[in-house]
């Protein structure tokens, strides 16, 4: 197994730094944050054509470019550290994920081409509130005589999807965006970089699509995992090298606050953990990419990881900064907001913990 | 007047002009500025402002028991004099300790009667913990001086009359012995205040900009490049006024407003959140009673000396704690912000200021183990060195 | 509520303080441990007749000072943080505070004097194994015709026990030393200082006590909570004094390591959380001494802050005295094992949050 | 013979002569030194021993791939050479790069027959991390030297026959300058190694004491006075073999042996401790992950630098975590420390000592923050004082 980047991972990885750093740096996200827009369609646009995220993951013959999950790590983790808003996670690995888990050729047929070339948006409506984040079997939301009717909570991207895909008791279903009775409503999210909304169906026309959908569910907490572990990780080391460079010029009785082993110590502790947790994702990574029978383990484990080290990282870059970082135009309470939505969105600490333990077969 | 005299009387007068305390609103009640002055007028006139400040000042000149009298009864009322915490508790006892006659005259008198407001400005934004690197300079000129720099982090700026405002007059000598503090009129034309916006959306401070402000040569509190000592005396008050200020509105992230929300949701019954609440409610509880024990011991005479340093770093980072807590226990729900999380995630936002506010973790945790413990001092390289040759911030 | 010590306190916390370092130095602690012996008989005649703490918080009807529970718990104090073996603890508080919350004259009017006089030990056999250490209504030992059948674990002092009060399914039943059937099986206890036996009953011969076993029990929970707690507290700020003391000694690079940050902010840390702890044990010990109804509460508090605070604060001896610290001639081991020992016997942490959860009616 | 070919003999020779590893035995299998001593002469013999070593020294001149494709084979058999790990691991290759000619040709054959068993002392009881603070003395006499002081913390040195020393030869200048490292004859009568009791009741170490031990002058490893940076030479390989070492006897406080208590005692049931066990078990994994991205970066000619005190890091901060968390999930059972327990109560009373080992976690943060992330380094007021100046611990 291989855990380091190959040269076309590194290749992509700069392409991908050097589009954030230049097309979405800080200041361009703020400017979206700003603006009532979940991300900035130009951007996404260019994201996912120019450099084929969007694509990326998605089979040759839905138009993708046949890569496999572990590119796309590769990418999220250099927009998961800018912070870039875009439908990327929502699209691309949720709803491709699930199309693709599935077994459903009109579907895929239908969408996944779409996606790939960026001119439309998927998402997953699947949790009904906290502890429910992936409902399925039991899930409150009815399908009757191709009616959805019932409410999904923090759905990434709903506003912008031009379909979505809903879990119910029923199975998975594709809703479309312009069905009757659909109703998208926007919540004050605490990540900013995030769009996140309620939706509920009131007798919505959707069809039931066709596969396993408990196995494909699976797979897909599996995919969401591992990208919200890649983006968390990469994350807190964009925190880490923030904080780290702010100790060498910031200067304290006479010092650089970098000096004092108070602040190196925590940048230290943090390294060590953001070590071990980006081993941990790369771990995941080259797991579900090869389909190891470990791969729900792994992804568990890198999340349960990146969410928890995340939060750590993102509160000290607040304290470390001192009273610059607690000011809205730094940039510290993006990361912390960030942080804690990843760390309780798609299922929070106690559930991956417990899907730990349920793989492990404790 | 005997004490129990004083106290029925400030009982009296509270019945009749403030409300009963409630633990469910701000402890202002959202009051006004002009109602706030109204309300401080009214305490002064009955006798309840400046209780233990000499009468020729405005004071009432009375005793400790008499000002523990009226704290007593106070804490059970809303008072809205939040804009008046700041003056009465720092510069006006300093102007007390240092000042002139003729600004004491001039100043205490109405700073009593809410006829003047008061900030303090230390704080700059290359200067962090290290007060004393400050960099807001005065310049001698023939009839006083001009300030020009920048002050952050100031309470109460937008609506206040005057500041005391501490600045660099001689940055040749080592930083603590170039600096001085002035009265400085907040209305002048050269003063910009701006709201300062902090993580959470809100602007509770405000950046204070000064462009060639002239003040006068007695405008000096206490001695030029002496202001450090005097510097030193306001943050001892500040620590009192911290340590013994009115009971704080329920906090989002304590015991009692989680365990309201775990009870609404039904989640009382989860055995890991029950012991969850149970270690915020031991470590709430504990610091209480470490509150509570430090006021008994100033009471009886023991010097408290830098163990409130210990106080201030478990209120900062109980919060910072509890906010991961938090995340465990409401899930998706704190990503979304309704009206019950909205106070949870602000207060979560809110936590890393509020460490950083009044000194740093890192701080407290070297006051804690210099002071209390022992140990010896940090290498502390700028002691005896020209200001004008330290290295600073940019 | 009074939560410094009065004068009469203070004087008594000099007293045991003095003997502690004249009488029951740490080197004597060791000679002891080295023995065969629980604890120096010497020493506990001495402490229990000179300093009069067998019978300190014993009414004066029975032989005792008739003194409140929060004068023994300053003398609990010193001896914790001396590390003093000795059956003061399951004498004077849980077999003692056990007579005292029942209703049986015979037994107090037998067996109180001999407590308060040192001239009798008692020991409460209440555990059944992890998860069951106050068993009672539940409980395996049975009594049948005046019978009791068993095995009661990790009792403290039952060695040397003149008589055992034991928790049964039938009540708290007073077995004594020398009954038939009764057999006494010294264990090999993390701990070196304290005196721990699996104590298994055969069919021996006990008399039922009249009274209210279970809330007797209740209140001999507190007890035990206050008690341990105090030690506890005590023994932390030993611990933390042990190693403030060496890091001002102890030079690295040139100068005490105490003037890193590094070592400052974790003794920092744990001045700051036994400050907060200790508030938590003198207010405990005040609501039991006055009968306070958050007297449960407050010494559930206490005890869980004391126990997690100790086992931090000996981990960091030990880590921040470095080799030296891991020597067997080291005392940093000493107060480890008596820190583990302590956070799980007789309730471990999960319970005390239970406890506190319960009576706060979470 | 190719690389496919030494890879068989080895195997061939192991399964000849060596027991299948296995998780549940300390991998030395508790040979005696004389089986030792046995065993590793046969591998010698068998040109499995100083694989990639020059033959004019004893070894078998072979390259990295060979030495890779041993490693391979013998991960999977018990390898009772414990007793020659340090001697091969760190003095031979310092002889090889520092030491003479006559030293090389004198030790370097007997060590990797087996016939010559090595310690290396650096660490004195005020040392500590500060390694370079040593104070054993040899001061120069008509012959060669005299060695005096105490070593501590020696592995090993009850059945070694030589010792890599590291003493101080000129206490006039700065610190790292007055070092010099000696081979000494451990059998010296002047030599009396007496066993270090541990916190767990077990003497993994000896103190080793010098009285008058006389070297001659060509016991000198490197140049006197330039033993610094032989041993610092020397740590370098230490990290190396600590990094690279034979597979570790299961962890009792590691995830599999958890397991399998929690599962004895039906503890499975309950979510908080199957939650735990998550942890232990996330936390494990992401170290066995970390320590495979080094090997392969390390594989890649990606510099690993300091990056492999973050593995240490978390190597020594895990079981002192699971410490405290075994304590929820056994409770009472660990206080009475019966036969399952006392794995894990030897190891919880072990992981101070282990994270103190090769520096302590303080030292490995001030090398993550310095060397990996660039922050300033400490002061450093000792560098440049002479020794016999210099604040020591007493």
């Amino acid at each position: 197994m291989t855990l380091i980047d190959t040269a076309d991972q590194r290749d992509l990885a700069s392409s991908v730094k050097r589009f954030v750093s230049g097309q979405a740096p800080m200041s361009a996200v703020r400017e979206t944050i700003k603006s009532d827009a979940a991300y900035d369609p130009q951007v996404w646009r260019r994201l996912a054509q120019e450099l084929g995220l969007a694509g990326l993951a998605i089979p040759e013959q839905y138009g993708g470019a046949g890569a496999s999950w572990s590119d796309l790590v590769v990418a999220l983790r250099e927009l998961g550290a800018g912070l870039v808003p875009s439908p990327l996670l929502a699209t691309s690995v949720l709803a491709t994920g699930t199309l693709l888990a599935l077994d459903d050729e009109e579907a895929r047929a239908a969408w996944l081409p779409r996606f790939a070339e960026g001119t439309a948006v998927g998402a997953l409506a699947v949790s009904e509130g906290t502890g429910r984040e992936w409902a399925l079997a039991d899930s409150a939301v009815t399908v009757s005589d191709g009616a959805v009717t019932g409410t999904k909570t923090a759905v990434l991207n709903a506003d912008d999807a031009d379909v979505l895909l809903v879990t119910t008791s029923a199975g998975i279903v594709l809703v479309e965006r312009d069905a009757p009775g659909l109703t998208i409503t926007p919540v004050d999210a605490l990540d900013l970089t995030r769009g996140i909304a309620t939706v509920t169906f009131d007798g919505t026309p959707g069809r039931v699509l066709a596969g396993d959908a408990a196995a494909a569910l699976e797979s897909v907490i599996d995919l969401a995992n591992l990208a919200l572990a890649a983006e968390q990780a990469a994350a807190t080391k964009a925190c880490l090298d923030m904080t780290t460079e702010y100790a060498k010029i910031r200067y304290s009785f006479g010092q650089p606050i970098g000096i004092y082993q108070g602040v190196k110590h925590p940048l230290a502790n943090i390294y060590t953990d953001w070590a071990l947790t980006d081993a941990a994702v790369r771990k995941a990574s080259e797991s579900l990419a090869e389909g190891s029978e470990t791969a729900s383990l792994d992804a568990a484990v890198a999340r349960h990881l990146a969410s928890s080290g995340y939060i750590e990282a993102a509160k000290q870059t607040m304290l470390l900064h001192g009273g610059i970082g607690f000011t809205w135009e730094h940039d510290a309470h993006l990361y912390y907001r960030n942080a804690i939505t990843g760390n309780v969105l798609l299922g929070g600490p106690t559930a991956q913990q417990d899907r730990i333990a349920a793989t492990l077969g404790v | 007047m005997s004490t129990d005299e004083f106290r029925a009387k400030a009982l009296a007068w509270l019945q009749q002009n403030a409300k009963p305390f409630d633990d469910n609103e701000p402890s202002s009640g959202g009051a006004t500025i002009e109602e706030s002055k109204a309300f401080q007028k009214g305490l002064w006139e009955a006798g309840l402002a400046g209780i233990t400040w000499p009468k020729e000042y405005g004071g009432q000149g009375l005793g400790t028991a008499e000002q523990l009298a009226f704290n007593e009864v106070a804490a059970n009322f809303r008072m809205p004099v939040g804009p008046f915490v700041i003056g009465l508790g720092m510069p006006a006892p300093v102007l007390l300790e240092f000042g002139t006659e003729a600004q004491k005259k001039r100043h205490i008198e109405p700073m009593l009667k809410g006829d003047e407001i008061w900030s303090q400005l230390f704080s700059e934004p290359s200067g962090g913990s290290d007060v004393a690197s400050l960099q807001t300079s005065a310049t001698k000129v023939e009839d006083g001086w001009l300030i020009n720099g920048q002050k952050v982090w100031t309470s109460g700026a937008q609506f206040s009359d005057f500041g005391a405002v501490l600045v660099r007059t001689d940055p040749t000598r080592p930083k603590h012995q170039g600096i001085t503090m002035f009265i400085v009129d907040l209305h002048h034309p050269g003063v910009t205040v701006r709201p300062l916006v902090v993580a959470t959306g809100d602007a509770p401070f405000n950046e204070v900009f000064f462009d060639d402000v002239h003040v006068p040569d007695d405008a000096v509190i206490g001695e030029v490049n002496n202001g450090w000592s005097v510097a030193v005396a306001m943050l001892r008050y500040e620590r009192v006024t911290i340590g013994t200020g009115v009971r704080a509105r329920a906090n989002p992230l304590g015991y009692d407003a989680l365990v309201e929300l775990v009870r609404a949701r039904g989640l009382d019954g989860d055995a890991s959140v029950r012991r969850t609440l149970a270690q915020v409610y031991a470590k709430e509880s504990a610091m209480r009673s470490y509150s509570a024990v430090l006021h008994q011991e100033a009471k009886a005479g023991v010097p408290i000396g830098a163990r409130g340093s210990a106080a201030k770093l478990a209120g900062a980072t109980f919060p910072l704690w509890v906010s991961d807590l938090v995340q465990d226990i409401f899930g998706e729900e704190l990503a979304l912000q309704n009206a019950d999380t909205l106070p949870l995630t602000r207060s979560i936002l809110a936590a890393p200021g509020g460490a950083t506010a009044g000194g740093s973790n890192e701080i407290q945790r070297n006051i804690i183990a210099e002071r209390v413990l022992g140990l010896p001092k940090d290498a502390g390289v700028d002691k005896n060195i020209p200001f004008n040759q330290l290295k600073l911030s940019k």
